[in-house]
């Protein structure tokens, strides 16, 4: 190919609209270029990543013989593949390019257009000086094990397994806990078309446990991920439930038996109920399999419960219950992984001025949803106060809305919105008019962003349904008075819409919670080497164009674990994951980097200082016949390899170079920028 | 002190043996103060070892200063093993040619040699003058005595001793496989002062110090070569594609020259300060080891040469690591 | 010098954290000071810290190396290679003469633009105070 | 030609006096002696035993460009020195004199080499006999001495507090004028000659080298150079502080896409030297360079320009780290058995 003979540059300056042309002088740039050793074409053009634009470049490649291309455009984070593309359609190698960023590094950010002209100038030269030693790689590609392994499933994970299983692909699906369905099921209508959460989900609960192309492993955990896009290795704990699951029928007797029945507060209702040391998080939980808490239960945790011993045992006729149970690891393959761990609400006591921790009127949104669930502890109705037993209670006259807690707040250190507070809130108070007609009802707000779909309508009824909407923050809350029997508290406000400080009775107050990244995000971060955000959320590939992708290869991200959102949100997005690994899943095999590092065995000293940088494992020291004597030198594994370079730059000799990156290649670019 | 017999009849030993190719150690030299390195492969040649104050040398050089030859078609290559003699310091560059898989154990057999010290031919030149005759040295006490053409001459050792025996922490072999002497008292110890002396002053003058040494360099590459680390097939400085150091003398390029030098020994150099010894124009070369030698040490708590089990200072990382000056 | 002396500043950005920072502060059109070349590299792993000595004698009055923040390597390991490295060639640098503020490292993530911006203002004020890098510039051919 | 003398506290003055002339002399950073150009002459002191590096580098030096040019262009400007200034070496040692001379034949010969020659033609050799030769002086038996006048346009002797000049060439009587120096008488020539023997008498080493140059290439193969060539550091001390050694690489040196081609010392020490583009060496080892080093020298030489590369200056002895000694080596190559050893 014509890429063996001398160097013929092709250097394409884009305009991009305005973009770059507003501030460099592209025509200045071009000219500059000509003037370059090796330049034999230099063009502009308006947008280069048009047809119009890389049909230029086909065009010089195929008429005048060009074995190098230069486009100074955009950042090649943008561009790159496109115009690697470009080349290959027509017959040059895709490694002939390279790009000079004059968008985001110099008309975006420089205001002197001089000074912006002669840098992008400079980046020029510097793309020439690199590409005059470019080579030609091959890009290699390997099998793709057709399965995918999703990790959580709240509606983000069941949505996105159910697309891979139903274009045919086996699935493995792990969850933390002994059931799936995640947040979502804990809530009661969902906004703004006040559909019940339980009566879409549970189908595609059920859809999900009896796929036939899904293995679904609830109380489970992935412990360890190894190997690359297309052939990861995932060790995966089966968690004890103490209960055998292919006996356990679900009937429930054990529960009912357990000494401690009714004693331990349920995490599905969110402390506001309570289950048995023996449980089933929810009635509608899938599998419907009985799980033991070890940490409670008597037997395991005391090795002894009641005299006659553990009475779930005894009332067990399916003889389900087995304590001698252990963890089970199990070793899977896949070829993809979708991630789908969700979120945290965010903790009200963080927000101690709001008295979360000290009064049992004041209630977070997740609380108020399981309190108002017909499935609830209270039957669905709003009851506060109950006591131990659950009996007992009142129902509010007041009651309070607040916005944005834990949510654009640095105090708290989260900036960012939630998203979904505003709605579920407005959902709240509609759910509360419905229940309590004559209760009064206002909502604490900073402003209320009704953007989706019907939101604005929602909301704008919800007001005429006569809750009041006050546009403040609280400051404080505290009780009226010390009696018992009074549970009116004051809500320090000032309504700045008239600038008055107002101290607002109610006897219930919500607290409109955000969404947070969860507490073991660190785990899952070290599980799969995802990156983080400034929010703490994973980091997508791309915040535009990639928004689902990872930074490795074949992990993808779905739902709240990427950052907050409402649930068609979070179906779409996963829905957008399932297809991404649908995309290797089909095509069967996946792209291996070509940009990796190579061994010059002449010159390798066999120190092994390579082999111990290699974050990968790539390299190891082999035996090399050198003119008769026998000598260690190092090899590269070259799917293992991500040519992040490491290993080059710890070799004294300069023996090992990562492909496109090698010394050679990096120097001369110095020498360009370098010159003052 | 160590008995040259004694010395003399180990060497003996081992060079009998069928599976040694050779044997590193020193000679008396053709003239003045200068002890030679001497390579036997004989042991009929054993007599031409010595130990005394003159052997400055590292002989750990030449175990990797020896090429591999090109070995004829037909032909085995020669893998026996070789055998060295060398004193404390010299035996930190063993260890750490273990730690970088020069060779392996087995490869070897050390003969340790505990040293007492030895002369700097510089200063005792500059006191006794130079002579065409070699000149006999042997510690009494913590007096050097001298023959110089003839006549009987004395020193105090702290005068004439080498300035890394000043701070020698490792009078005795760290790795060896039998000793000719027996151990000797440590005598020193090393606080860095002259480090921190350097360190104390300002870039200004820094420089001003580095533009007059780098200048006078002639790129000769001695310091580079007698390194008992530095045995790249090829080495950067010299390598043409890519080129890092051009071939050209001048303050721009031997700067870059010294401080890859220096940089490709951070937490590998193991002090024998041969660099500085065979300096033609006496560029105090050391002073860049030395330094990084101590903030390795401060930020890192490493010390290259002394463990062979350690792993490679810049091959691994500590996630504790220190970070000041990092934005 | 009669107009102010406007340094030249090498920096090393690696690809997944600091380049795709620098790129936000461009999409979100942070202005900062042209002074600054940018050379990618996968990984600050990969940045020899003799890259920075070259860049020196090229003529660069000051140099950078930015890469993920220690944890968040896309590489996993890498930045923390290239943390030891820079700290030692800087304490080198320093001995030997260089003034310290012309050698930099950040730490600066995919979605810290305005860091960037911070970083890359902070390096070339740091550069303007140390002056022209004169000291080992290559001047073979100064014509 | 003339004889002439100043007082030794009128040097600063003497050398004043040098006005169209660029003066080089002797200088010293810590230990290190080198010749350099005086910037003043009071500085200039002649008492020393010789430079660390010798002067050859004042017609040969380390770098010098050859010229420049810009890549992509077709013009490049060659850089040959300005020969005009005129430059006088004050107090170079006859066995650096000497050496020039046999450099000379090398630059003389096939391409005569403007460059060097230029150099030389501008330059006036002011040298400055020995009185205390160092431990490894062995000129006399190299066909000079501590007070040779081979190769020098004047030679100055210490005697006393009085230097004694003795002009040998048209240049040199031209330098001496400038100098405004006043006759010598007797007393000075007679000082002269009583230290000449003096400092003959002092040189312990000496070497007979008769047969060597034809001797050498029958020891092509012997393994006699081991005994040197294993402890051989393979660097360039003997070669670049040779006063006669005078090869020198080529390279292109760029900046961005501008460049220059210059020359530099080499040194068939380095494994580089003879290194193919194939990667073939055709001398793998120290041992191929230690010989080639001396043989070069005392036989390679000879046989083409009819003189010895060597003048007896015992720099290459000095300043060896592991005590490569010239001497040494030669008494080996007089010792060798033949016998087992084929001729190249």
């Amino acid at each position: 190919m014509n890429s063996s003979r001398r160097p013929k540059i092709g250097v394409y300056v884009c305009h991009c609209g305005i973009n770059i042309g507003s501030v460099v002088d592209v025509p200045a740039v071009v000219e500059h270029a000509l003037s370059l050793p090796g330049v034999a074409v230099a063009r502009e053009y308006t947008y280069m990543c048009s047809d119009p634009g890389q049909n230029l470049v086909k065009d010089d490649i195929k008429n005048e013989g060009l074995n190098r291309v230069i486009i100074a455009s955009c950042s090649p984070r943008m561009h790159e593949p496109t115009f690697r593309k470009t080349l290959k359609e027509a017959g040059l190698n895709p490694y002939f390019l390279e790009m000079a960023n004059i968008r985001e590094q110099v008309s975006w950010v420089h205001e002197d257009h001089a000074a912006a002209t002669e840098k992008a100038k400079k980046l020029v030269e510097a793309a020439v000086a690199k590409a005059l030693l470019l080579e030609a790689l091959e890009e290699k590609e390997v099998d793709v094990i057709p399965s995918c392994l999703v990790i959580g499933a709240g509606i983000a994970g069941i949505q996105a397994a159910l697309d891979i299983a139903d274009a045919g692909f086996k699935v493995y699906v792990v969850e933390k806990t002994p059931s799936v369905g995640g947040h979502m099921s804990q809530l009661d209508k969902t906004f703004p078309t006040l559909d019940c959460s339980a009566c879409i989900l549970t189908p595609k609960m059920v859809d999900l446990a009896n796929h036939p192309n899904i293995e679904l492993m609830t109380y489970s955990q992935v412990e360890e991920v190894t190997g690359f896009v297309g052939n990861f290795k995932a060790k995966i704990r089966k968690k004890a439930r103490y209960v055998d699951f292919s006996k356990c029928t679900g009937c429930g007797v054990c529960a009912e038996n357990c000494r401690l029945a009714g004693r331990i507060p349920s995490e599905f209702d969110e402390a506001m109920g309570n289950r048995s040391a023996i449980y089933l998080p929810f009635p509608q939980a899938v599998p419907a399999k009985y799980t033991i808490d070890p940490e409670r239960c008597l037997q395991l945790s005391k090795g002894k419960c009641g005299k006659e011993g553990p009475a779930c045992a005894e009332a067990c006729t399916a003889g389900a219950v087995n304590f001698e149970q252990e963890d089970e690891m199990v070793e899977i393959e896949c070829g993809t992984i979708i991630v789908a761990t969700g979120y945290d609400v965010f903790d009200a006591a963080r927000k101690p001025e709001y008295g979360w921790s000290d009064y049992d009127n004041v209630i977070t949104g997740l609380e108020f949803e399981r309190l108002v669930s017909a499935s609830g502890p209270t039957g669905g109705k709003p009851l506060l106060g109950r006591d131990k037993k659950g009996e007992g209670g009142y129902l509010p006259t007041k009651v309070a809305f607040i916005h944005c807690v834990g949510s654009r707040d640095k105090s708290v250190g989260n900036e960012y919105c939630s998203r979904v507070c505003c709605m579920y809130l407005a959902k709240q108070a509609h759910l509360i008019r419905d229940k309590l007609p004559d209760a009064d009802i206002t909502v604490y707000y900073m402003d209320v962003r009704a953007f989706g779909k019907g939101f604005e309508e929602f909301y704008d009824r919800v007001r005429r349904e006569g809750v009041q909407y006050v546009r403040g923050n609280p400051s404080e809350i505290y009780k009226k008075n010390v009696d018992p029997e009074d549970h009116t508290l004051i809500i320090k406000v000032e309504d700045t819409l008239t600038a008055t400080a107002l101290e607002a009775e109610a006897d219930m107050v919500v607290l409109g919670v955000g969404l947070e990244p969860r507490k073991d995000v660190r785990e899952i971060i070290d599980l799969f080497k995802l990156s983080q955000s400034a929010d703490g959320f994973f980091l997508e590939a791309h915040p535009k164009l990639r928004p689902v992708d990872t930074a490795s290869d074949g992990i993808y991200l779905a739902g709240c674990c990427q950052g907050p959102k409402d649930i068609p949100d979070t179906v779409a997005q996963a829905k957008a994951a399932a297809s991404s690994a649908l995309i290797l899943l089909a095509y069967g095999k996946a792209k291996v980097e070509a940009q990796i590092s190579f061994v010059s065995k002449d010159e390798c000293r066999g120190c092994g200082f390579c082999v111990e940088v290699c974050p990968f494992g790539a390299i190891e020291l082999v035996d090399e016949n050198r003119m008769g004597n026998i000598v260690k030198v190092a090899l590269v594994n070259e799917v293992l390899c991500k040519g992040c370079g490491s290993c080059a730059a710890a070799c004294l000799s300069g023996a090992i170079q990562p492909r496109s990156y090698k010394d050679e290649q990096i120097l001369p670019q110095i020498a360009v920028l370098g010159v003052r | 002190m160590v008995d040259e017999k004694n010395l003399r009849d180990k060497a003996k030993e081992v060079l009998e043996r069928d599976d040694v190719r050779r044997l590193i150690g020193w000679a008396r030299g053709t003239y003045g103060y200068e002890s030679a390195p001497v390579v036997l492969k004989d042991a009929s040649e054993v007599d031409k070892l010595i130990f005394d104050p003159t052997c400055v040398q590292n002989p750990a050089s030449f175990i990797t200063l020896e090429e591999k030859k090109p070995v004829p078609r037909g032909q085995e290559p020669d893998t026996r093993k070789v055998a060295v003699l060398v004193k404390g310091c010299d035996s930190r560059a063993i260890v750490q040619q273990l730690v970088e898989k020069a060779y392996d154990r087995e490869g070897v057999i050390v003969l340790g040699v505990p040293c007492t010290g030895v002369v700097d031919r510089r200063k005792a030149a500059k006191m006794f003058g130079d002579t065409s005759e070699p000149v006999e040295i042997s510690e009494e006490g913590d007096k050097y005595v001298l023959t110089v053409n003839g006549e009987k001459k004395e020193a105090p050792k702290a005068e004439l001793v080498a300035d890394k025996c000043l701070r020698c922490r490792y009078p005795n072999p760290l790795v060896y496989d039998m000793l000719v002497a027996d151990e000797v008292e440590k005598w020193a110890d090393d606080e860095f002062a002259d480090v921190d002396e350097f360190a104390g002053q300002t870039p200004e003058e820094k420089w001003k110090f580095w533009e007059e040494q780098f200048s006078k360099c002639i790129r000769c590459y001695s310091c580079r070569n007698v390194c008992p680390m530095c045995y790249c097939v090829e080495c950067v400085v010299t390598k043409q594609k890519p080129q890092w150091t051009r071939r050209a003398t001048d303050i721009s390029e031997n700067t870059a020259y010294h401080i890859q030098r220096a940089w490709h020994l951070a937490g590998r150099c193991i002090e024998c300060m041969e660099c500085q010894r065979v300096c033609p124009v006496d560029i105090p070369i050391m002073t860049l080891n030395r330094k990084l030698t101590r903030d390795v040490k401060e930020m890192f708590e490493y010390e290259p040469g002394v463990d062979v089990e350690a792993e490679p200072l810049l091959a691994c990382y500590n996630p504790q690591d220190p970070e000041e000056y990092i934005m | 010098m009669s107009e102010e002396f406007e340094p030249n500043i090498v920096a090393f950005l690696c690809n997944w954290c600091s380049y795709a920072g620098a790129d936000l502060a461009g999409t979100s059109r942070m202005h900062y000071l042209p002074n600054i070349k940018i050379i990618r590299v996968m990984c600050s792993g990969r940045v020899n810290p003799l890259f920075l000595v070259n860049a020196l004698q090229q003529g660069a009055d000051g140099v950078l190396i930015s890469g993920c923040h220690p944890g968040d390597c896309h590489y996993l390991e890498g930045n923390y290679f290239a943390r030891r490295r820079f700290m030692l060639m800087r304490k080198l640098l320093e001995h030997v003469g260089v003034d310290p503020g012309r050698v930099n490292m950040s730490w600066v993530s995919a979605s810290e633009g305005a860091k960037f911006k911070e970083v890359i203002d902070e390096t070339v004020a740091m550069a303007k105070e140390a002056g022209p890098m004169d000291q080992f510039r290559r001047r073979q051919l100064n014509w | 030609m003339g004889d002439f003398k100043f007082a030794k506290d009128k040097m600063a003055e003497v050398i004043g006096a040098l006005k169209d002339y660029q003066v080089l002399a002797p200088k010293a950073v810590g230990d290190v002696l080198r010749f350099q150009p005086v910037e003043d002459p009071a500085q200039v002191s002649l008492d020393y035993p010789n430079t660390n590096v010798p002067p050859k580098e004042l017609m040969f030096p380390e770098t010098e460009t050859l010229f420049k040019y810009r890549v992509g262009q077709t013009d490049i400007e060659p850089e040959v020195p300005d020969a005009s200034a005129r430059r006088l070496i004050f107090g170079i040692r006859p066995c650096d004199a000497l050496a020039y001379t046999i450099v000379d034949k090398l630059y003389a010969w096939d391409f005569p080499d403007p460059y060097y020659q230029k150099r030389r033609e501008a330059t006036v050799l002011f040298g400055f006999a020995c009185s205390e030769p160092a431990a490894n002086c062995f000129c006399p038996s190299m066909g000079g001495g501590p007070a040779s006048e081979k190769g020098l346009d004047a030679l100055m002797f210490d005697v006393g507090d009085t230097i004694y000049v003795k002009t040998l060439t048209d240049k040199g009587e031209e330098a001496a004028k400038a100098m405004g120096l006043e006759a010598a008488g007797e007393a000075q020539m007679k000082a002269a000659d009583a230290q000449e023997k003096e400092a003959l008498a002092k040189i312990k080493r000496t070497l007979d080298h008769s047969g060597i140059p034809e001797k050498l290439p029958s020891l092509y193969d012997h393994t006699m150079w081991e005994r040197f060539s294993d402890r051989c550091l393979s660097c360039g001390i003997c070669t670049f502080l040779c006063p006669t050694c005078h090869c020198f690489d080529i390279q292109d040196e760029m900046e961005g896409f501008d460049g220059r081609r210059a020359r530099m010392w080499d040194t068939c020490m380095f494994s580089e030297y003879t290194l193919h583009t194939s990667g073939h060496n055709p001398r793998p080892t120290r041992k191929e360079r230690t010989r080639n080093r001396i043989s070069h020298k005392y036989s390679y030489f000879p046989e083409k320009f009819d003189v010895i590369a060597c003048v007896g200056c015992g720099r290459c002895i000095n300043y060896c780290p592991v005590n490569i000694d010239l001497l040494d080596i030669l008494e080996d190559v007089k010792k060798a058995e033949v016998k087992e050893a084929k001729t190249a």
